[in-house]
């Protein structure tokens, strides 16, 4: 059966270069890059090659890169990082209502250390209102954490004009870049951004390790302490096999980025417009600031969950914000955030698009899917008294 | 971590040893890592013409030692005594960071053993 | 030139069985976990696969083990995670004056969160008392977090007898294992502990992945927030091939532990008995409570950082306590906490052996070492001042 992989925000193949580097510095350079003899030292420059390429990624100096142990990892550093850190100046944290649980979670376990977290809206395309950053910065401001694009819509946020307002104001600006880095040029001096979240397992690097971007001077308290490691940033043997392997990511990414993005952006319009094509569907997200790989629907009348166990069955691999598939009781709060109702967010189907993927891929699920829709609204009670 | 000038003079140390009677000896330790560093002097005419060292310390430590001994053989009193650490640190192709502290040692203990020549010939007078 | 690794202690080479599941794993299941669809399903079962291997390893069962990025992280989450949750119920914590600075130094940032933090004492063998334990519990203390082995000098605390102490005054047991998992036979029920901490990298696996096994019931808050992922213990996206090949490493270890631990012994004492015969060298730890791949020795009037270096240019690997290979200006902790003085610590020298190393290659190192530290002494004027 023909398997068609659409799920890349949720994580990506391991490109066979990234495996490759990997598998060359567990045979051949395993040392302890903290080792002051040859193993160690050749474990050392490895580990500074990586960093290098990662930097270079998103137009930063490889001192301003520490790795971490994923995405989620980067964004908890900064949140309790900073906050703790300028907790003298102040205890008030703005947030939005999109972001990753990883950002909202750890702002949310914030308030419990005194701090007061606001949470800002967005508008129905997913994106955060310049107008309201402004109003909600406050003197406590110390930190601004607001994502580069969002992982289930791919809305982009205008992270630039929001830096501004907030360097302005003197506080510190983070940004959650997991979804972007890779997929649209970032630089970090263009953006002005003080720290930055990056994942590897998105840029078909390995899982496991990230990356947190802290520009020179920016103050941050560890989450955990021991070796000196990641300059005492981030303690713990460094996970070389994996840090290899997403540095080899980065270099592959700089270098096919103007021309995957551009061929990404014709199949996701080929998605669009043939999904748009069956009967009540809606896009959700933002018509053109979106990431070039995400597509986002409603299909109303039935439910996240089986339809993607029915494209299951037909090889095709995606994610839905219905509440079934995330474990809890509600679907996803972001498309709840964008004033989308229950009904129509439990039917959400998000297709993401990677590196492998190929215009017969995109003919084969808009060949399957429309078949998949009318058996499950056939099942449907919703559809019946619509009907009816 | 070391340059090559490092590794040279670390794993092959000119003028390691002792001067019996030397005309001058200077020790110096650092308490903070436990490092030594002994230098003799053999001057005749105001002119170093020998001088060895002995050193408990680490790579830079034993290097910057030889390469301090090395610059200043066949110097006068003078032309060492403006020897500094830095010097001999440049000499080396430079040093870790985390490693500046060592070459502080060897100029150090050479202007203790010229103090100590000064010292032994104001006290010849 | 030949190379002869023996620094397994700070890191062990990758299997090659580990290398194999984990390009596998990339190659062929690279879905995310927590995914509804076939590719995500995969991932899952290698993760609940990795999962039942480590387990068993230590005689724990699958649901009590949960991945983190490292030993670090794992003791970290542990002293941070209990200490808190256990806030209400008390604020002393116990550990031991030679614990990796994972442990210390957490301990150390509990403190400015009110806790009151014991470092007990050893023997000058390196070995916890058990009597200072009973002494040292107060009404307050919920914590006591003393190592199963020391990673410098090898010595095993009597964990069983400390832990029944610990659990009879009502208090949480937490042992770093990092150390003697996969080294000798270890069992969190015969050894009674609460917490235990495991790191992947130390028995053959990869870099970037450790465990901490929590016995049922236990409780413990995260130390960072997001995705639901490790029983919400432990957020972010699995490092699942780091996962796997820890998994596959401790599938092996389980297997040639026993074999193993007597070939390595042997290999120990000829080792031992070799450095003894030069002059003015004593042995640094327990003469028989250590683990079988350790041995650490002290050379008299000679500086670690040379000594390695030295043997570097001949090909071999090992590491010292002196502070000269530390970065910081002090000697080993551990070392000192042992009751020896500055100028021996400088002069230790750590050799650890692993599962590559032959009898050729301490035959070699025997006989290498003697010129080296004949060449050092004849540099050091503290050997010259002994003879003088
Ligand atoms: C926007 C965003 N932030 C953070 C994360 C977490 O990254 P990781 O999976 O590496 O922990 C993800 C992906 O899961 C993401 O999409
Ligand atoms: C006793 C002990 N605990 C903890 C650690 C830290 O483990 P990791 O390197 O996986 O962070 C180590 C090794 O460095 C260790 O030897
Ligand atoms: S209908 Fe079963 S989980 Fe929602
Ligand atoms: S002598 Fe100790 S660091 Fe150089």
């Amino acid at each position: 059966m023909r398997r068609v992989y659409l799920d890349h925000s949720a994580t990506t193949p391991v490109h066979p270069g990234v495996i490759e580097a990997m598998v060359d510095c567990m045979q051949n350079h395993f040392g302890n890059p903290s080792s002051v003899h040859s193993f160690g030292r050749e474990a050392k420059k490895l580990l500074e090659e990586a960093r290098a390429n990662v930097a270079h990624l998103i137009g930063a100096r490889p001192e301003e890169i520490i790795f971490t142990s994923g995405g989620t990892e980067a964004d908890n550093l900064t949140i309790f990082g900073v906050a703790r850190a300028m907790r003298k100046k102040g205890n008030h944290v703005i947030t939005s209502a999109t972001e990753h649980h990883a950002v909202l979670d750890a702002c949310q376990a914030l308030t419990k250390e005194g701090f007061e977290v606001t949470v800002l809206p967005v508008d129905e395309t997913g994106m955060v209102r310049v107008e309201d950053v402004k109003a909600a910065l406050k003197p406590e401001t110390v930190l601004v954490t607001i994502m580069h694009a969002n992982n289930e819509v791919g809305t982009i946020n205008p992270i630039k004009e929001i830096t501004q307002l907030v360097k302005a104001h003197g506080a510190i600006m983070h940004t959650d870049a997991v979804q972007t880095v890779g997929k649209i040029p970032v630089d970090v001096n263009d953006l002005g951004v003080d720290l930055m979240s990056l994942s590897s397992h998105k840029i078909y690097g390995p899982k496991g390790v990230g990356a947190l971007y802290i520009r020179k001077g920016t103050k941050l308290f560890p989450l955990s302490h021991g070796g000196g490691q990641e300059r005492k940033r981030r303690p713990g043997t460094e996970n070389l096999p994996g840090i290899v392997g997403f540095g080899k990511a980065a270099e592959i990414m700089a270098r096919e980025l103007p021309e995957e993005m551009g061929r990404m952006g014709r199949l996701r319009q080929r998605l669009i417009e043939g999904l748009l094509a069956i009967p009540e569907v809606q896009l959700n997200g933002h018509p053109t600031e979106r990431i070039p790989i995400n597509v986002n629907v409603s299909i109303k009348y039935i439910e996240g969950e089986s339809l993607l166990l029915m494209l299951d069955m037909k090889g095709i691999a995606a994610s839905s914000g219905s509440a079934c598939t995330s474990g809890s009781l509600d679907p996803s709060h972001v498309l709840l955030a964008m004033g989308i109702c229950h009904e129509v967010a439990h039917g959400s189907l998000r297709l993401t698009l990677g590196r492998d993927n190929t215009e017969e891929d995109i003919e084969y699920v808009l060949d399957v899917l429309p078949q998949i829709v009318e058996r499950l609204r056939a099942m449907s009670p919703l559809y019946a008294n619509k009907e009816g | 971590m070391y340059t090559d000038k490092v590794m040279d003079h670390f794993m092959n140390p000119r003028n390691v040893g002792e001067i019996d009677n030397a005309s001058g000896v200077g020790e110096v330790g650092n308490a903070s890592c436990g490092d030594i560093m002994r230098i003799y002097l053999d001057v005749e005419d105001n002119i170093i013409k020998d001088v060895k060292f002995k050193t408990f310390g680490c790579g830079a430590a034993i290097a910057t030692s030889s390469m301090a001994t090395e610059l200043i053989k066949g110097k006068t009193i003078d032309e060492a005594l403006e020897l500094t650490n830095k010097a001999v640190a440049d000499a080396l192709g430079g040093l870790p960071p985390q490693k500046m502290h060592c070459s502080n040692l060897a100029a150090d203990a050479l202007h203790k053993a010229i103090a100590d020549y000064k010292a032994k010939q104001d006290a010849k007078k």
